[in-house]
């Protein structure tokens, strides 16, 4: 079997499914004939016509207006949104009708749906795409946000977000896009959507992250072990809701934590894990929580992005200054 | 410079502000009961409305928006409506929402703070779309729910609407043209009363007509005399025979006056001028058509007198069982935020489950 | 001098500073003839005119978007969303472009204006006219956010806001819009818009809030006092950029700190005050840092919304909660 | 049912393909400089374009989108415009960009990833907006602009664009609402280059033309040929004379085609059919102009070969500037986000002050 990237596990977790459920229909910008910008969706027109395949006109308002329309009436869209930074003028869909149909009408609408979006920085793109605004839909109540970060995490998770019964927000870190390629069987095994992954063990410290942040954290994990420095790496993975349970686990074990995030610092998740820390794992902390995360401003244009992403620097820094407690 | 390219706006009206039939009465108009049918049914929207705004004033009911004036607009479209075809309303659409099933005590249920009342208990109104509050939103909805049945193949399609300010939003646009573009069975009608609050429709827009909205969108849009009910109901009855059929959307301007404040916590006579609002009422649905009724040998006032009592006892007993409606469970504000409450939040409902009810209850 | 309610100083702030400056305009849904339908703009329109107090179209991506070209070429816009709840279609444009017109030119054009909305619930309106969404806007670099919670601070926040040079977002706390009178002299003094208030002080344990819920806050303080808790009150006000400095100073006195607010919790301004908490200030904290929060589901309908605001008995038990720790 | 309101939409051409006159010249274009400086202009941005592109496929660039066989569009309009008029760009609009003095250097070092490039140098385009990536974003902008200069009584007016795509968001439609409501001194130019990346125009409405749109914003709106630099510029002279007059919005829809792909990390030959690109490639707007110029005894092969060396080495130079730009402050990327940046966040500013430049500077 041959082993496939992240964004190839997407185009195999929808077509796996669009088979399996003819109530599933993919809808966005340039998705259909052009198979995506970034190639997400490409043969799926060819494979299931243009009735569940629809290029929209250039308006994100209307594509998250239409599919909730869409589930409403038991369809399944998996509606693609081309950027995060162009996620915006959906908002007000997403927040107001998609996360509370169900709850407005107590159960008798709903909304199955997906939003999908490439997220993150650190492809030399032009402004507004290279957002990491995941905290905002965190705080939303009725929608969950999903974030994978390998090939076979893409394709389970999406499975699973396009089969739950509520709306999921589905964020694609497009850095790591083809970064890793994996074995992903196309075994229509969905994953949890309530589970952070243990992507390492340690005892030392705790490194919280998601997204293509994992890359840089487990780098920074390789050469901290080199130092003898022992790292547990949890990948988030499902940022809403949130599964501290693991989280505080391992801190209780370490009594240690750095968070990792390419969003800009303030309100970042971060801020709610460290906020629960300071709740339920104040005790067992040897040392204050940091957050290694974007600066509190825009994401720069290209030539300076890679100063706002979070490095490996940073974050050895970040571990280095908590070890020195204990 | 060569002319490309040509539209018309056209308005129908059927009766005039006399009660005087000026164009050829559609069928539907020719059979009694259906016209006894529809003033009743205005007379029951009417009534509900009364209702609301009593309770309202006497602290029973949260803000409303009662849709004095507008009757025929809601009634109209109501009756074009087949049972299966989908009603995606806006807040003032009570009237239809009524004929769709949804009951008073629903309706006044929903304004008086109470999410349950969106659970409509008539099966038919199953897949209709509860009340909007955030102005044009469900026009995306509608046609949303309009390419599900155009994909299945079925032939029903989609009423909604939104009023004269709602035009003005960005999703009101994105709907009509995501609707033109695929051809959906849909049909918009707009309530256009002259007011959003208190913008009159000259400062929302400075076109000539609403109805020529449509042709952003790439199809027909038409006026029609939204005071006269038979004209409402066959304009968007013809509109729905159109859609399905394939023959795409069809946006309705209908032309009428709110002749209430806005809603309860609103003053109308802050910016709606007296001598307009007098002219309004003389232009109003209920005069013409019982005008009509009764040259038709079909109404007097004693029929009259009896159906406003029948449909005022209706409504008191609506408002009784709004009134009565056992309270929610504190529990219900986090168990249908998801199918399933995520192990997380589990805590916050074990919390709420302890929450004393608020005094009123 | 006659006293004034929170309601009357908005009006009073935006007259003072529409005689001072021509450059202020002020814009939105039934603002000018209508006063407002919360009556905050009364009396602007017969004193400055339809072309500087203006009924918009009903269009909310329209009022912030327009905003910003008027800001841009040196007005200084006050714009009024009705109600937060319909922010949201003017999201984009609040956060990419408001926000960004200054960085993205490296500050040839700026956005001086000021976007107001009443916020929060507890009035008994319908769906939608009670949100607390301000930690959305908290995580946006570029912005201001700023909350009063009294006449006096009202007015001279608002003042401050418009003379700020850049974008700022301020949210009204509806509920006690005329709930307590103030002399407020209208001399047209600005506050500061980068320091939270000490309501009251006291050593045993700190609460932070803002807007409304300063009131259940301050009366819980009270009850406590009675009880021997000598409780010192905080209202950041201007949430962002966030004063954390008098928090810690204070926690750092204290010891113990809960947080109290409105809106959702996860991920809400409360998570950031308490990460940074964890952060800064772990070896002064006694007690878990909690939060007395609105729960992860959306404010319901009128029936139940006390159910969802945080009352005084929540305060008092959270309080008397980390007061076991010593 | 009576017509209460008709509208047409016009289309304007003065030069046709073969380059033959079908209408009378307008007086600009008399004038034998004004023509040839209109063709030069084109050539620039030809050339900017090419050299654009070969530096992305050098890696000495972003993602660049190139303006190829819509030439005419963007020259037209930076010609058309007075100086102190206010251009609100979309990303494709770098030919009239540069025609208000923006420089080439400018808009390559913006493309590179370098924000110190939209604070223009050039004085006269300082209140002009900057290259605007979120679609039809800049429309509501613009008209904001046109509501401050009209609130002065200035004589001026703004020129804003989008693509056909641009037409179906929800903020193309707010603005034109609004700029009509309010007669603003503004003129939309559409470039309809029939492609919004690989979703053509037909997919994008069902509206028979994109002029139309204009009428639900309550005003003129009409089509001009896209690839007739001289009708662009005619039309659009015309449309600003009547914003400054107090005359309000014009929309025109330039029909034109994307002859390139959409940007350079796009490829269309995955959704262009070869047959229509061809026939495109005949209506282009250089091969009509040359031909009526050389008609004209205004230009021949050795100047054409003169015109374009001049601009491709014109072009070269701008991008060794480029190249050559020193590098922006770390520091850069915090200290524009506010007027003063706020004490909390100096620490982050502290840090990034210590941070080393990426690779590559
Ligand atoms: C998105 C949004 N913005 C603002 C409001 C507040 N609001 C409620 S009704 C209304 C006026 C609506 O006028 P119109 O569309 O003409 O409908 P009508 O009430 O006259 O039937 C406004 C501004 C809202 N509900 N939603
Ligand atoms: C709000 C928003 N949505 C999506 C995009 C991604 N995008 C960039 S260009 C483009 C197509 C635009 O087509 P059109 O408006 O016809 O302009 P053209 O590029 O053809 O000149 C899309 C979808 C964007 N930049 N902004
Ligand atoms: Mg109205
Ligand atoms: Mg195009």
């Amino acid at each position: 079997m041959p082993t496939i990237t992240l964004a190839e596990a997407i185009t195999q977790a929808l077509a796996y499914e669009m088979t399996a459920d003819n109530n599933v229909i993919v809808l966005g910008e340039d998705i259909a004939k052009n198979g995506g910008v970034f190639r997400t969706t490409v043969g799926l027109l060819e494979k299931f016509g243009e009735k569940r395949v629809i290029d929209t006109p250039l308006a994100e308002s209307m594509i998250a207006g239409i599919s909730i329309g869409m589930a409403a009436q038991g369809l399944k869209p998996v509606a693609e949104f081309q950027f995060m930074g162009f996620i915006y003028p959906a908002f007000d869909q997403i927040i107001s009708h998609a996360a509370r149909m169900r709850n407005r009408t107590r159960g008798r609408l709903s909304c199955p749906l997906v939003f999908r979006a490439p997220y993150g920085g650190g492809i030399h793109a032009p402004e507004h795409h290279s957002e990491s605004t995941e905290a905002l839909f965190a705080h939303i109540p009725g929608l969950r946000v999903v974030i994978p970060s390998s090939p076979a995490r893409a394709y389970g998770l999406l499975l699973a977000a396009i089969r739950n019964p509520d709306p999921v927000l589905f964020l694609e870190p497009k850095r790591i896009y083809r970064m890793v390629k994996q074995d992903v069987p196309d075994d229509g095994q969905a994953l949890p959507l309530d589970k952070c992954f243990v992507l390492r063990e340690g005892n030392d410290v705790t490194l919280v992250t998601w997204g293509a942040s994992t890359r840089e954290t487990l780098i920074a994990a390789d050469t901290l072990e080199q130092e003898g420095v022992s790292v547990e790496v949890i990948d988030v993975a499902t940022i809403k809701p949130l599964d501290m349970e693991t989280i505080l686990n391992s801190v209780e074990k370490t009594r240690r934590c750095v968070i990792i995030h390419e969003a800009a610092r303030t309100c970042g998740l971060g801020a709610e894990i460290a906020a629960q820390l300071a709740e339920h794992g104040l005790m067992s902390l040897l040392a204050p929580v940091q957050r290694v995360t974007g600066y509190d401003t825009v994401m720069p244009y290209l030539k300076l992005e890679k100063i706002y992403i979070p490095s490996v620097e940073r974050i050895l820094k970040s571990v280095q200054s908590i070890m020195e407690y204990a | 410079m060569n002319v490309v390219a040509t539209f018309t706006v056209t308005f129908t009206q059927i009766l005039n502000e006399q009660g005087d039939l000026i164009q050829p009465l559609p069928d539907f108009a020719k059979d009694a009961e259906t016209l006894i049918m529809l003033y009743r049914q205005m007379h029951m929207l009417r009534a509900l409305d009364a209702r609301a705004v009593i309770m309202q004033r006497t602290g029973k009911m949260g803000t409303y928006p009662s849709a004095l004036g507008q009757e025929a607009v809601s009634i109209g479209m109501g009756a074009a409506m087949h049972k299966d075809d989908i009603f995606v309303p806006y807040y003032r659409d009570q009237g239809a929402m009524m004929q769709r099933g949804v009951t008073p005590t629903e309706i006044l249920n929903y304004w008086g703070g109470d999410e349950r009342a969106s659970n409509f208990i008539t099966p038919e109104a199953k897949e209709d779309f509860p009340i909007c509050i955030c102005i044009s939103t469900q026009l995306l909805h509608a046609a949303g729910v309009a390419y599900a049945l155009s994909l299945r193949g079925e032939k029903r399609a989609v009423v909604t609407g939104c009023g004269d300010g709602g035009t003005s939003e960005g999703d009101f646009y994105e709907s009509i043209n995501f609707a033109g573009a695929q051809r959906l069975p849909i049909v918009y009608v707009i309530n256009n009363n002259q007011w959003a609050i208190s913008v009159p429709r000259n400062k929302q827009t400075s076109t000539q007509t609403l109805a020529q909205k449509a042709f952003a969108g790439g199809f027909e849009g038409i006026q029609v005399d939204g005071n006269d009910v038979i004209a409402v109901r066959h304009v968007v009855e013809q509109a729905l025979e159109k859609a399905r059929k394939g023959g795409g959307p069809t946006l309705i301007e209908a032309i009428t006056y709110r002749l209430c404040d806005h809603t309860t916590v609103d003053d109308a006579s802050r910016y709606v001028d007296k001598p307009d609002l007098d002219k309004a009422w003389e232009l109003e649905p209920f005069k013409r058509f019982y005008a009509y009724l009764e040259k038709e040998g079909l109404w007097d006032a004693q029929k009259e007198k009896a159906l406003q009592e029948e449909c005022s006892a209706r409504m008191a007993e609506a408002a009784q069982a709004c009134i009565h409606t056992a309270p929610a469970q504190p529990t219900d504000i986090i168990d249908y935020m998801y199918e399933t409450l995520p192990a997380s939040y589990q805590y916050q409902r074990d919390e709420l489950s302890t929450a004393k009810l608020p005094e009123g209850h």
